[in-house]
């Protein structure tokens, strides 16, 4: 096994002995805090997608983070407040199923990764980082004063949604619906990265000429890789929207898509653990430094700039080595 | 709508476009010859706020506090040029964007550690207060105008230093080929550290300049700094004529399509659905500008093809 | 593991019981870091200020800081509740915030007792037993403002707010008792910090006083370049704008500016003069109405205990309603949907030495409860 | 006369005032080795980012096999059989050396979108990876990273990538720079092998390999095609020798 194998296994294992944990130490609120780990992780699983594999420098995932959460808030508010979702030739009633607004989810961030990628993958390097960061600012800009769904009050939903066959509203099962959907998107970013989309995506990011003279279109891969990452962050932003029964716009602030690349860079680039070790690890520190200083976020600016300037593996370099090649 | 209304709300948009320049400028500059893109450029703009602010409340001086704003940018630009940014120079963007993203968190906290989370103090001097009438009977108030003014000096001045002088000749070269440059014999880390402190002061008097009529509060350097990349996107990367022009048409869409699409809106709904759904659509205008852009010309109007 | 509960401030202020069981604990979610500290610091310190001099050891408060952003409050919420035993959680700030919060709080059980924001939902068609407001609904202040208005002989305002809920509800708390002309009603962006477009629509409207309401530094930079633009229409909005912590980063630009609020310092009565001293006395600076909800937060729940306890939740809702402690406000009860019936007062800005300040001059309301109680079914 | 595989018609292009390219006409026929040369800045670069169509032409086409492909984008040329290399290595340095071979098979095979199941188990791409690595003599650092490689060990990689292609025509841009006098030797007798299998445009600096390579020679200077011919004109011809080989002897 190697030491990254190790480091993975110490983590998932971790991850799956807090609520024990928790329950036995008396300190249940800590499974709380560790499903807001592991969404964050989700939704940086996401972005590591296009960042680690496609090499695409966005800073606008808070808007598949957002639409996912919208997409939650939207479909509960007209469950619980028994209105139809859409009322004209077709009726559509809201919902207050977990699986349905999950695909309503993925379906709309990916909807809304394809258009952000279509404009901005007309462009590369620093352009494309300042595009997604403007885009992100639209969206907040709009979501704050569109007045259908709230604008910046947001949406508050009473009752956690439901799952076929569990109590969403025992924390300890709502971190396992969390959890194995993290494992399966951890999974899934492990077979693209070996599959032949995830060949040409990597050397996309490498050298784009490269595939260019292969045959294959980089821009289409970097859109599809955009795509999946949109998706998955998206589906990240209807958890985290059910973890906290509400949803704002701030779900949409740059902040937040800043955020979700710290938790990447803390935990190491391009490496299949990396985000679930940095949004541990964030977590944490957000736990425990704000209690020691309310100017925390010094701390976590210098943490940010070590790790950047002189140890950029994140935690996973640091643990696990450097990256061996594949094979 | 009056003609002097018009009149009024296209100097509104120019005085808030030659702002931005100073703003996009520095960012521009930055990224056309070191190849960085810095998010703590908004950072250096709170920074000269905060300065004069301090300043002018010991002194009572407006000028002494533009003085300090572009001195207090300028040199904290500097500081964190030696101690960060030129570790970055050789780096991707990737690191780029989080180390100056973890700048911004340091700067914010540090400054409401040091002034407090109320916010400050600043105002334009007696000598520039107050409306001016302009031909055609426009009343316009005369800070506004200084602004236009010193923000197009400004333009003129980074225009004459890069076209005709040493260190112009120096940038220009630095931005064409850095080996080149160190050929020549100049201490390239030099010419990097006062580029960027120049950037900084000229974020720093932007700061200070637009601080006098708003708010100085931590926080208040990002939504300027994220106008400033819509600015350059549209412009061109590493063009300051780009900026300019950038600048400008964002000031300006900004303003007038506030002023202008709630009442277009107003033709067709009622007026306060109207104003609602217009102001949204306002607020999204240069956003839209900026895709418009992008899909005709995706390096921007002045930026070089790749 | 850690928790972080006692922030310096509130540990020394926090009574304590040593050791024994508390009869009342009290969560206080409010904003300590970031852009809008102050508020929930002023919020904080008036309310601690009431249980230290209470003096009661069976009271316990653990506070925690949001940060200004929904998901934390919520976290800090289900932390409170979940391991923590809150019997009543308090101090939220802002809207958003407590439209996060406050519901699911009073779903599982909670009270909640709102220092200042009061949206509209939890006054109307979402309001609930368990959930009380002892600063005002948020339309309050907007209301008198028009009403105001109406009675001074305005009759073609210009209105201006930002374009999100708070202030879609602000313009049309204005309007609810303004019956003059509008010369115009605008949205800004929310925290648009330039009003040079707007300000040249007031100059061109014809308007006869302007109404906005433009809460923290947006207010700051308007007030800043109303006053150097050179258009002297009488300028009327609520109290937000004018706060004690805000007066001092406007200066001059705000002198004579008519102002709405529930309460000012120097309104005219013994429990007041007593509060605004012992502030002054306690932290060095002067109270906002912050911190004066704050108080009276504190004291309504203080009073509460005294007449059940805090496991019967019935008698402890009753306790409540019957608002039976000294209002820094004078007089105080609550109306049906457990917000407040108050007077509102028109307040000017003006100079106290080098202290930017507020003094009432009339009384724009008497007894105003609030629009939203048909809709409340509870 | 056979049919050109790859053929130019009066390219043109100019970047301000500078012409980079000039009415330049030049073909490729099937089994030959066909050089370009030209002293730096005659627009050899320009030109081959012309044909694969990196650079649009402002005036003149571009055909392969029979075709129009002036308007097409490079990934669509590489698609009908234009297999390139580049002067400076554009490899996936971090992937190993079949990983990059394997690249080469998936364009070949033209089906990236697929999601699940490994790359490298593949047999259809690793088989015909794995023969070009073997044809080019790498099969011994497949699993090494590009970046590992020695410069000629990349040169040899890049053929290979373009072996996997299947190409109908070989564009080669100086795969001889920066080889020593073995690694050379060892490219030229390479490449002679590969004509057969589908021409080459070869644009080169190194005049012994051009020499012992080439059926036909053009020369470029200035960005206008100064002559095309056998090596034996080309050497006997008084233009060329005075524009560049004169200089260069």
């Amino acid at each position: 096994m190697s030491r990254e194998t190790l480091f993975n296994a110490a983590i998932l294992a971790l991850l799956v002995a807090v609520p024990g944990w928790a329950l036995a130490a008396g300190e249940p609120f800590t499974i709380t805090l560790a499903t807001r780990a592991v969404i964050f992780a989700l939704a940086a699983v996401g972005l590591n997608i296009a960042l680690g594999l496609g090499g695409l420098v966005s800073l606008g995932h808070a808007v598949y983070f957002g639409i996912g959460g919208y997409a939650m808030g939207i479909l509960a508010w007209h469950a619980q407040s028994h209105t139809p979702l859409i009322d004209g030739w077709l009726t559509l009633p809201g919902t207050k199923s977990m699986p349905v607004i999950w695909l309503v989810a993925i379906a709309a961030s990916a909807l809304a990764a394809l258009l952000i990628g279509l404009l901005s993958l007309r462009t590369s390097g620093v352009y494309f980082i300042m595009i997604t960061l403007a885009f992100g600012q639209m969206v907040y800009f709009f979501a704050i004063s569109w007045p259908a769904y709230g604008g910046e009050d947001g949406l508050p939903i009473y009752v956690r949604n439901g799952f076929p066959g569990l109590n969403t509203l025992v924390p300890i099962q709502f971190y396992g619906i969390c959890l194995a959907l993290l494992c399966a998107v951890l999974a899934l970013n492990a077979a693209l990265a070996r599959s032949p989309f995830g060949l040409a995506l990597n050397a996309a990011r490498q050298s784009p000429q490269r595939v260019e003279c292969v045959g294959l279109d980089p821009v289409r891969l970097k859109l599809v890789a955009l795509v999946i990452s949109g998706a998955i962050t998206g589906l990240a932003g209807a958890l985290f929207a059910d973890l906290n029964r509400f949803v704002s716009p701030v779900m949409f602030s740059w902040q937040m898509s800043g955020e979700i690349m710290v938790f990447i860079i803390i935990g190491g680039v391009g490496r299949l653990f990396g985000p679930v070790a940095g949004a541990g690890l964030y977590v944490l520190l957000e736990h425990l430094l704000g209690g020691v200083s309310e100017y925390w976020q010094i701390f976590l600016g210098g943490l940010l700039l070590i790790v950047v300037l002189f140890a950029r593996g994140g935690l996973a370099g640091l643990i696990a080595g450097r990256r061996v090649a594949h094979d | 709508m009056s003609p002097i209304l018009i009149a009024e709300q296209v100097l509104n948009g120019l005085q808030s476009g030659v702002m931005l320049f100073l703003m996009a400028a520095g960012l521009t500059l930055i990224f056309g010859v070191m190849g960085l893109i810095n998010l703590a450029h908004g950072s250096l703009y709170m920074v000269g706020a905060f300065a004069a602010a301090a300043v002018a409340a010991a002194t009572g001086s407006f000028l002494l506090a533009l003085a300090a704003a572009m001195a207090a940018a300028a040199g904290a630009g500097a500081l964190v040029e030696l101690v960060v940014i030129r570790r970055l120079y050789d780096r991707d963007h990737l690191d780029q964007v989080l180390a100056t993203f973890a700048l911004i968190l340091i700067f914010s906290e540090g400054t409401r550690w040091l002034f407090g989370s109320f916010p400050l103090y600043l105002d334009i001097p007696d000598w520039l207060s107050g409306p001016v009438t302009l031909p055609g009977g426009i009343q316009y108030p005369l800070y506004r105008l200084a602004l236009i003014g010193i923000g197009l000096s400004v333009a003129a001045g980074l225009w004459l230093l890069i076209a005709h002088t040493r260190i112009g000749i120096r940038i220009r070269a630095g931005e064409n080929d850095r080996e080149m440059i160190a050929a020549l014999g100049v201490d390239i880390s030099r010419l990097y550290t006062m580029i960027f402190a120049l950037g900084a002061a000229l974020a720093g008097l932007a700061g200070a300049l637009v601080g006098s009529i708003q708010s100085v509060q931590v926080g208040m350097g990002e939504p300027v700094l994220i106008l400033a990349f819509v600015v350059i996107v549209i412009g061109g990367i590493g063009s300051i004529r780009g900026a300019l022009i950038g600048a400008l048409l964002v000031g300006l869409t900004d303003t007038l399509g506030g002023v202008f699409l709630p009442e277009l809106f107003k033709l067709i709904a009622d007026p306060a659905s109207a104003t609602a759904t217009g102001s949204a659509l306002a607020s999204m205008s240069i956003y839209i500008l900026m895709a418009a852009v992008l899909v005709w010309r995706p390096t921007g109007l002045f930026g070089a093809a790749t | 593991m850690a928790i972080r509960t006692h922030l310096a401030a509130a540990a020394a202020l926090a009574v304590l019981a040593g050791g024994a069981q508390a009869d009342m604990k009290i969560g206080m979610i409010t904003t300590l870091s970031g852009g809008g500290a102050s508020l929930g610091i002023d919020t904080r310190d008036g309310f601690m200020l009431a249980v230290e001099q209470a003096g009661r050891d069976d009271v316990e408060v653990v506070i925690d800081d949001d940060q200004r952003k929904p998901d934390v409050a919520v976290q800090i919420a289900d932390r409170m509740i979940q391991s923590e035993k809150v019997d009543v959680l308090t101090g939220i700030v802002w809207s958003n915030l407590a439209m996060a919060v406050v519901p699911s709080a009073n779903a599982q059980g909670l009270v909640y007792v709102s220092t200042n924001a009061a949206p509209a939902q939890l006054a109307g068609a979402g309001c609930s037993p368990d959930y009380f407001s002892v600063s005002y609904q948020n339309d309050n202040l907007h209301e008198a403002a028009g009403a105001y208005a109406a009675g001074a002989g305005f009759d073609n305002m210009f209105i201006m707010a930002p374009n999100y809920p708070a202030g879609q509800d602000s313009l049309n708390g204005f309007k609810r008792f303004y019956d003059g002309g509008l010369a115009g009603e605008v949205y800004t962006e929310l925290g648009q910090t330039d009003y040079a477009a707007e300000i040249a629509q007031i100059r061109a409207s014809g308007a006869d006083g302007v109404f906005f309401f433009l809460p923290g530094g947006m207010g700051i930079s308007f007030l800043k370049q109303y006053a150097d633009s050179g258009v002297d229409l009488p300028v009327v909005g609520p109290a937000f704008s004018f706060d004690q912590a805000i007066l001092q980063a406007v200066g001059d630009a705000a002198l004579e500016v008519k102002n709405t609020s529930t309460w000012s310092k120097d309104l005219d009565n013994a429990a007041n003069a007593a509060f605004v001293a012992a502030f002054e006395e306690a932290y060095g600076r002067l109270p906002s109405i912050y911190a004066a909800q704050g108080y009276d937060t504190a004291n309504l729940l203080l009073s509460a205990t005294q007449k059940a306890d805090v496991s019967d939740k019935a008698a402890f809702r009753a306790a409540l309603a019957e608002a039976d402690f000294d209002s820094v406000r004078g007089k105080f009860s609550f109306a049906s949907n457990n917000h407040p019936v108050q007077d509102i007062y028109v307040r000017e800005v003006i100079k106290e030495g080098d202290i930017y300040t507020n003094k009432i001059v009339s009384t724009a309301m008497t007894d105003r409860d609030n629009a939203y109680m048909q809709e409340c079914r509870m | 006369m056979t049919e050109p595989v790859l053929s130019t018609h009066g390219l043109h292009k100019a970047f301000g005032a500078l012409a980079a390219t000039q009415d330049v006409s030049i073909d490729l026929r099937p089994g030959e080795i066909h050089a370009v040369i030209g002293p730096n800045g005659a627009g050899k670069t320009t030109l081959i980012a012309q044909i694969c169509g990196t650079l649009a032409p402002d005036r003149g086409e571009v055909r392969l096999l029979g075709r129009d492909v002036t308007r097409l984008p490079p990934a669509a040329r590489a698609r009908m059989g234009l297999a390139r290399t580049f002067q400076i290595s554009a490899l996936a340095m971090e992937d190993t050396v079949l990983q990059n071979a394997l690249l080469g098979a998936l364009g070949k095979a033209g089906r990236p979108w697929q999601f699940f199941g490994a790359a490298l188990g593949r047999a259809d791409l690793r088989g015909r990876a794995e023969a070009a690595l073997d044809r080019v003599g790498l099969w011994d650092v497949a699993a090494v990273r590009a970046a590992e490689l020695s410069h000629g060990q990349r040169r040899q990689l890049e053929v290979a990538v373009a072996l996997t292609l299947g190409p109908r025509a070989f564009v080669m841009d100086e795969p001889m720079a920066g080889l020593g006098a073995e690694g050379s030797h060892r490219l030229t007798a390479l490449l002679d092998g590969l004509r057969a299998e589908a021409p080459i445009l070869l644009v080169e600096h190194d005049m012994d390999a051009v020499f012992a390579l080439a059926d036909r020679i053009s020369v470029l200077d200035g960005g206008r095609l100064i002559a095309t011919g056998s090596v034996a004109e080309i050497r006997a011809d008084k233009a060329v020798r005075a524009a560049y080989l004169g200089d260069a002897a």
